[in-house]
């Protein structure tokens, strides 16, 4: 029997065996063990090493709480750091390792700091490592970094799966003990829906810890009766492993569920965790209370836990931590820790009660008024020295004790939105405040109701309250002991340090030190000395802490104040927050309706937005991007090319003050177009910066289509809602995106019309569909579509579009039956050759900082009309002559490269700020002009036309001549679009 | 008293005995020459450059919670002066040039440390911006690289380069850039000060402004009424509420930026991290920890808490970045009030009352800002001018239309 | 009628059929799709005039089966109408006629892909992709919702028996995100 | 946070895209308000730490764009309404 801790009973399976290693030695434990209960089973206290000091530690409590027995879990990318032993599931093959230690848990190197920890003082760094200068980043920092975090990350991607999920209840109540069972038995008989929530994976909280009746059932028994009834209710939701991390507004909670942490690996396709937003109508705080601690000389080795805890060990998981036990404590709950471990059959030396008077404990040693003031021992503890009421000092050898210093409800939740926990003197602790999240009820020990008989009437009463309820069950008999406490924050005996953050190993020397050099605002003394800021959030620090400072400054307990629990409760694993949002699926995809054809030619795709388009669609041979960019733009300069513009936004706009609106909408007019017809529009915000650009066609006298951006699809659409509701009700429009119902080509080159007039059924000739014209068509032999006389690339164009399911095939139509033009499909690089070349602005230009003026758009705001943006684009800031306007450069050396996001200057001037003349905004490589070219805002761009600068690029130390000229740099007099 | 390395060991050896309180905690006086509203990060570096830059006397910071309990005690750390405009690049390379010479000037180690920071790329369009926004850096006498992808896999070769929904192109990288222990700037700042006499007042809210004639005569407070020749204004979040005093409506809106960390861990990251194609940012402090954030919440708060969405979005950004962090948890998340102004750029201005001014509109970069935002402010104040770098940042400037937009949003403060 | 062929949302000729244990999810190419929104103050003759066409136009959150059209209610005075596409390819042509100049009418098949999933329970899935207390609301109930970053529109029809309207050019995306669920779930 | 909207109930506000102050609907007519108006009514806020009217666009919903008055302190929310009938109801025509 290797488990020489193991005692009986318990609620463990002993029939099965589990086997785990811990730094490399194997162990065994049983299912139903936490990580930490099957290795104090087995004889194994140090359990970590403290952050600062590096002194060994062990596990001080059996719950979430833990600050010590922090361990690295499993391997490879499931490498889990900073896991708590104490609410680690045992399994079978589990694997855990100590962390921040070398070269073992036994011996430290970095145990030297503790030798050397009067020079490690609370913010001692603040005060030296200055000089010299430099030493700061090259020694100082690198060495403090490596010492410093706790586990350790792989750099290996998780495998495991996250899932996130939304649930809605009448009540979620978080917490199963006594005071949570209760409230769900209460709801769930009156048929309401409820979510109980539990962090442990066995529903009971302390009822499986104590050895408390309720009724003539063994508490824990009750519990799982109470559950196994619960479990019946089709109403109720009973989530085991389920932590509730945060209360958000309006009722909504946050819930992490570990699915699959207790299993080696998840089963294939389940998540390890799910995130769960639960829309709860009403709420009950059940977590309970955690004990605190007695700061005392030496009050961190191995072996020195809570009492609570050790009965923990002893009831639920039949662990003896020790052979020969002492408790010491300030309130009742030591005198019942000495009972249940005489009755486990434990041996209790002694009970060190810091209170006076009362009864004395019959058959332990019951040292009234004493204190525990320092320990020994060295990786474990092997005696404590106590100084009784008469002053004299005792050292008793112990292998364990228990510490009491009150119990601390666990207000945490109830204070996420920054309500502020009050103090009662009478549990001398921290209780929720009168103003928590609505909808929030608390109950039980979480409201500072610490029997059991409080703690199953107040789960009931607050059922009764957040549901409105008339009946409720009758409640057991439980029992209803007051509470004894005689506040005992640190003992002021002993010199040496007395631990009151056991991970950050902050003392009370520590926070004397603060108090003397006046962070005496609870803020300052957290953030000073660290205190509470460890991976347990200070769950057993904190109110000792502050305690101590309220003491130290002469100011009450309330005075003095305290500070605020943030979300999360506990710590939650970044997958389980993501969910599913990573890798290839951080984003959905949206696919052009030409995806497939293009992905059969091998087509090379860009990220627009969530869009994938096609890029360049590379034939045989070409082995360089360019070449197939080049060769796109001069096919369909020279006979035809297609590109799928499906992405373009397109909204429906309908009613009899369409055109009304538009006018309001778009700088220019509208109102005024012909039905048949389409126009530029440009868009303004309402400061006067070009929002966005699109081509608009009038379909119909209440009719027109507008075209947006890729980028501004979205956000125009929004914007005319805004519009339409906001500014001008009463207007007669109706709005409705079609981007995605119609598969949208551009056709463009001096063959455009031949190869479209084999596919549309009607007449396109330029009398039968001039420049700008617009309408509903069909193709193919009666397909209904619309056709659009427009030009991105100055070509001879049109954008032609079919209800989507038919996009693909139109595609293919219009390469075979056109196949004597030789039609090319071209992407959006080649797309974006010819716009510039065409002085076309788009992404670069629109960038949200620029007007229509620096744009050479000026003309188009029209002043004889309202429209949005038209007065604010007048403020004398952005319509200064000398302001940024568009111009086309080209390198005078044609062999010259340039950049997109160069910089102008003039010749002969210095690469400084005063210099600056503007920037490039978009470059491409011209096949026609056998140059780069690129677009630009100049400062005073407008007058610099012909002119010699240069471009540099300090990035890659650039610096080349260019010639600046008119944005329009191919066809200038548009002969060809209109041919 | 100077700290030193030699004061330390030699305290350590005595038992700590001599440490002197960092601040006193005097009473209020009748009246100064200058009150500071603000005991946050910029209102102490004002009062510092006040007393020690431009030898001024006779000076109160009125802090209505505790010394450095606004943003500059909750926010990620960063410094960095990678902007692009004119408005604001000098004064934010301004910032970093005081960052790199702080500690010794106030003799207190605020850990600033110039691990460098990354802006990732991931289009073609990001990085023609990187690049016209790199140069700008330089012109202005800052530093910026571009790397390639190949070399920001060299530096962090654990990202998400292989399966990413937007692919790692590069980045643009401020060799300068780096973090600074936020808590230890608004704690050297307030010893400085104090060390020079500044009044250091702690819980004393201020309640109203005496205004007479147009001209700022003093302030009431929770302590009561306090006589100043000049009253500067650094209140971070709480602008539009004190302005309120003076009958000024502000371009500001009051927004909620959470900001999060994980529990302590062995070195991942070195420098600072943004993340082009998400809302994440990330950098690891020197105890371990990650420290993150992301977008705001995007709507108008006071509450100082920020939720669900917001997290589960950067928490996203943060995974499809690297896919490591999955088993790493989340310790702690936090909210902070941003002052949130129509352009993204902040206010170091005058106002229409004589006496009276104004330092605001951080939205998140206030941090960073803070020892030239104190440097400018006390300069304005001193001298009824503003400082070069500074000049930009005028309350007029919309009026105008001369905005400083950064991203190019317009006016909606919840986009920048 | 045409030459050209089609293409389902998922890119493919015919539609896809997915089953995981218990649920099955139909791709439906065969429902024509047209937003019918009324003109200003004309509210009143387009619930008439769609009465006597026998298109139904229900109330806030609802869905309304008849046959050939059912419809659903998208947005203050707009609804979606549905129509075998076999018989109704041209429903916005059809719903035009039938409702004259009183309602604006937009073709909106090839905006969306349809799903039609069924399970004898589809609550632990749904409860996966989307905010709806698919457990509470009533048959019928049909809501604008988001499922793995996508708007999606989702109409309950029974216990077992739901329809997703997503954006088409995401099918694959939204296709994959129910699958996913579903195999987390079952 | 939930946002009751006036047509469909309870809706989480993610499915929202947040605006601002709802005096943007109180928007003046550019053929008579000059630069200065437009100033006022595009730039400036009272920004209150308290109760606050403001646009919220139902985007992954009904898109009807909302009035909601909610404690920027609490963020309780006391009222929403459509913003077409509060436009409506300040005026504001075509």
């Amino acid at each position: 029997m290797s488990q020489s801790n193991r005692i009986t009973g318990g609620q463990i399976d002993r029939t099965k065996t589990l086997r785990f290693t811990f730094d490399g030695i194997p162990y065994q434990g049983h299912p139903g063990d936490t990580l930490a209960s099957a290795l104090l089973a087995n004889g194994v206290r140090l359990m970590g090493r403290s952050f600062k000091y590096h002194r060994p530690r062990g596990p001080i409590s059996s719950g979430s709480e833990e600050p010590n027995a922090i361990v690295e879990l499993r391997t490879g990318g499931r490498q889990e750091p900073n896991t708590r032993a104490t609410v680690a599931e045992l399994f079978d093959g589990l694997t855990a390792n100590s962390q921040n230690r070398w070269p073992s848990l036994r011996f430290d190197a970095m145990g030297i700091n503790d030798k050397l920890s009067t020079f490690f003082a609370a913010g001692f760094y603040y005060k030296t490592f200055m000089w010299p200068k430099s030493f700061w980043e090259k020694l100082y920092e690198p060495i403090i970094r490596r010492a410093a975090g706790l586990g350790s990350v792989t750099r290996e991607e998780d495998p495991d799966d996250y899932d996130k999920g939304f649930l809605h209840c009448d009540l979620l109540i978080i917490g199963a003990g006594p005071t949570g069972l209760m409230a769900a038995l209460t709801a769930g008989r009156a048929g309401k829906r409820v979510i109980l929530a539990d962090e442990d994976f066995r529903m009971g909280g302390r009822l499986n810890a104590e050895t408390y009746a309720i009724g003539n059932t063994p508490g824990a028994d009750w519990a799982a009766a109470m559950v196994a009834e619960l479990a019946t209710m089709p109403n109720l939701r009973l989530m085991t492993r389920t932590t509730v991390i945060g209360a958000f507004d309006h009722g909504i909670y946050g819930a992490v569920e570990r699915v699959s942490d207790h299993l080696p690996t998840p089963a294939k396709g389940k998540p390890r965790q799910v995130l769960w937003r639960i829309y709860a109508g009403k709420a009950i705080l059940a977590g309970g209370a955690t004990e605190r601690p007695i700061a005392f000389e030496n009050n961190d080795r191995p072996g020195i836990m809570m009492a609570g805890a050790l009965r923990a060990y002893a009831n639920r998981w039949g662990v003896a931590v020790g052979q020969r036990v002492a408790v010491f404590t300030n309130n009742d709950d030591g005198i019942r820790t000495a009972l249940d471990l005489k009755a486990k059959g434990v041996d209790v030396v002694a009970v060190i009660d810091s209170r006076q008077g009362g009864d004395l404990l019959p058959g332990v040693r019951h040292l009234q008024g004493a204190e525990v003031i320092d320990t020994s021992g060295k990786l474990g503890l092997s005696s404590i020295t106590v100084r009784q009421t008469n002053g004299r000092s005792e050292t008793i050898a112990v292998d364990a004790l228990g510490v009491s210093g009150g119990w601390n409800p666990n207000v945490n939740i109830h204070s996420h939105h920054r309500s502020r926990p009050v103090y009662d003197a009478s549990i001398a602790a921290f209780v929720p405040g009168p103003e928590g999240p609505p909808g929030l009820l608390v109950a039980g020990a979480a409201a500072g109701h610490m029997s059991t008989h409080a703690a199953l009437k107040t789960g009931r009463d607050a059922a009764i309250a957040a549901l409105d309820l008339g009946s409720a069950p009758d409640l057991p008999q439980a029992e209803d002991a007051p509470v004894r406490v005689s506040p005992l924050w640190y003992v002021h005996h002993g010199k040496g340090r007395a631990w009151v953050d056991q991970q950050n190993d902050v003392t009370v020397k520590d926070v004397k030190l603060a108090k003397q050099e006046n962070f005496t605002s609870v803020e300052h003394l957290k953030r000073y000395t660290t205190l509470g800021m460890a991976t347990d959030q200070g769950k057993t620090s904190n109110v000792i802490g502050l305690a101590i400072m309220a003491e130290l400054t002469g100011r009450s307990i309330p005075e003095t104040g305290t500070t605020i629990y943030r979300p999360p409760y506990t710590p939650v694993a970044m997958g389980a927050l993501a969910g599913r949002s990573r890798g290839k699926e951080f984003k959905p995809f949206r696919l052009t309706p030409s995806h497939h054809w293009a992905k059969e030619q091998g087509a090379i795709f860009v990220e627009v937005g969530n869009w994938l388009r096609t890029q360049w669609v590379p034939k045989a041979g070409e082995t360089e991007w360019r070449q197939s960019v080049d060769r796109e733009v001069l096919a369909t300069r020279k006979s035809v090319g297609i590109c799928d513009v499906t992405t373009l936004g397109k909204i429906d706009i309908q009613g009899t003050d369409a055109g009304a609106f538009l006018d309001k909408v778009y700088a220019n007019t509208f109102s005024t177009l012909a039905v048949g017809k389409c126009r530029y529009g440009l868009m303004l915000r309402e400061d006067g910066i070009v929002f966005d650009d699109g081509t608009t066609a009038r379909m119909g006298e209440n009719e027109y289509v507008m075209t947006t951006t890729t980028a501004n699809a979205v956000t125009v659409f929004r914007h005319l809602e805004f519009c339409r509701q906001c500014l001008w009700p009463e207007m007669d429009v109706q709005l409705i995106s079609t981007t995605e119902a119609w598969a949208q080509f551009s056709v463009a080159g001096p063959n455009a019309r031949k190869l479209l007039q084999k596919i549309v059924d009607q007449d396109i000739s330029d009398a039968a569909f001039p420049y700008m014209g617009a309408g509903n068509i069909t193709v193919c032999g009666g397909l209904r579509a619309r056709l659009f006389r427009i030009s991105f690339s100055g070509e001879l164009a049109y954008e032609i579009a079919v209800p989507t399911r038919y996009g693909d095939s139109l595609l293919r139509e219009m390469l075979a039956r056109g196949a004597e033009f030789d039609p090319i499909v071209y992407g959006t690089e080649a797309l974006g050759v010819m716009r510039i070349e065409k002085g076309h602005v788009a992404g670069g230009e629109l960038n949200g900082q620029s007007t229509a003026l620096n744009m050479g758009l000026g003309k188009m705001v029209s002043k004889k009309k309202d429209s949005i943006g038209m007065v604010l684009s007048q403020r004398e800031g952005m319509v200064q002559d000398n302001g940024y306007r568009l111009v086309g450069v080209k390198p005078v050396n044609p062999q010259a490269k340039l950049t997109a996001g160069s910089h102008f200057l003039e010749k002969g001037a210095a690469p400084v700020a005063a210099n600056d003349g503007g920037w490039l905004t978009s470059k491409v490589y011209s096949p026609h002009l056998g140059c780069d070219i690129a677009l630009g805002y100049l400062k005073g761009g407008d007058k610099k036309i012909g002119q010699r600068m240069r471009i540099v690029n300090l990035l890659a130390g650039l610096d080349t001549e260019v010639e600046i000229i008119s944005p329009q740099m191919f066809d200038p007099e548009g002969e060809r679009l209109r041919g | 008293m100077r700290y030193s390395g030699f004061r330390v060991i030699a305290e350590a050896l005595t038992g700590h005995k001599g440490w002197k309180p960092v601040w006193r905690d005097p009473t209020p006086q009748a009246e100064y020459d200058y009150i500071i509203i603000g005991g946050g990060g910029h209102g102490l570096a004002t009062a510092y450059y006040l007393a020690k830059e431009f030898k001024q006397s006779r000076i109160a910071v009125l802090e209505k919670g505790y010394l450095g309990g606004g943003n500059v005690g909750r926010n990620t750390t960063i410094i960095r002066s990678n902007y692009l405009l004119d408005g604001n690049e000098p004064f934010y390379e301004f910032s970093l040039k005081l960052w790199e010479g702080l500690e010794q000037d106030f003799n207190y180690n605020a850990m600033v440390s110039q691990r460098g920071i990354i802006n990732l790329i991931h289009t073609d369009a990001q990085r023609d911006a990187a690049t016209r926004r790199g140069n700008a850096m330089i012109m202005h006498g800052a530093d910026a690289r571009l790397l390639s992808r190949d070399e920001v896999r060299q530096m962090y070769p654990w990202l998400n380069f292989d399966n990413a929904r937007f692919p790692i192109k590069g980045a643009l990288m401020q060799p300068r850039g780096g973090t600074v222990r936020h808590d230890a700037v608004a704690w050297g700042y307030a010893r400085g000060a104090d060390q020079r006499g500044v009044d250091l007042i702690q819980n004393c809210e201020v309640t109203g402004m005496r205004i007479e004639n147009g001209r700022i005569k003093g302030v009431e407070t929770t302590r009561g009424y306090i006589g100043a020749k000049k009253v500067g204004v650094a209140v971070a979040g709480s602008s539009s509420k004190v302005m309120a005093h003076a009958g000024m409506r502000l371009p500001i809106e009051s927004h909620v930026l959470q900001a999060f960390v994980s529990e302590g861990l062995k070195p991942l990251i070195d420098g600072v991290m943004t993340f082009g194609a998400g809302h994440f940012y990330v950098s690891q402090s020197d105890k371990g920890g990650l420290v993150f954030g992301g977008d705001i919440d995007g709507y108008n708060s006071y509450a100082q808490r920020g939720n669900l969405p917001v997290i589960e979005d950067v928490a996203e950004g943060g995974m499809a970045l690297m896919p490591a962090i999955g088993r790493v948890r989340l310790l702690r998340t936090w909210g902070g009030i941003m002052d949130m102004s129509m352009d993204g750029s902040p206010f170091i201005d005058k106002t229409h009352v004589e006496g009276l001014y104004f330092n605001g509109g951080w939205c998140y970069g206030g941090f960073k800002a803070t020892p030239a935002s104190g440097w400018c402010f006390a300069h304005l104040m001193a001298k009824d001018e503003p400082h070069k770098t500074a000049t930009a940042y005028r309350l007029d400037r919309f009026r105008k239309g001369l905005m400083i937009d950064e991203k190019g949003q317009g006016a909606q403060p919840n986009l920048h | 009628m045409a030459s050209l062929m089609a293409l389902t949302a998922l890119g493919r000729r015919e539609p896809t059929t997915v089953t995981h244990g218990p649920l099955t999810i139909t791709e439906r190419t065969d429902i024509a799709l047209a937003s019918v929104a009324a003109r200003k103050g004309r509210v009143a003759d387009v619930v008439a005039a769609a009465q006597s066409a026998g298109v139904p136009l229900p109330g806030p959150v609802t869905y309304q089966a008849g046959a050939p059209y059912s419809g659903f209610w998208v947005a203050p005075e707009m609804w979606f109408v549905e129509a075998p596409f076999a018989t109704h390819e041209l429903i916005a042509d059809l719903l035009k006629s039938a409702l004259g100049d009183a309602a604006s009418v937009t073709e909106q098949t090839d905006a969306w892909v349809a799903f039609d999933l069924a399970a004898d329970d589809l609550a632990p899935v749904l409860e996966r992709l989307c905010n709806v207390d698919v457990r509470a609301v009533p048959d019928g109930h049909a809501t604008r919702t988001v499922m793995e970053h996508l708007g999606v529109y989702l109409i309950k029809q029974g216990r077992g028996a739901a329809r997703v309207y997503g954006p088409r050019s995401s099918a694959q995306s939204l296709l994959h995100a129910i699958e996913t669920a579903a195999h987390s779930v079952w | 946070m939930i946002i009751h909207h006036p047509i469909l109930g309870p809706r989480d506000a993610q499915e929202f895209v947040y605006l601002g102050d709802a005096s943007l609907i109180d928007r003046p007519d550019g053929m008579t308000a000059g630069v200065e108006e437009f100033h006022d009514y595009l730039y400036q806020r009272t920004n209150p730490a308290g109760e606050h009217q403001e646009l919220w666009y139902h985007e992954q919903g009904d898109r009807s764009w909302l009035v909601v008055t909610r404690n920027t302190v609490t963020h309780e929310i006391t009222k929403v309404e459509l913003a077409r009938d509060v436009a409506r109801a300040r005026g504001r025509t075509k």
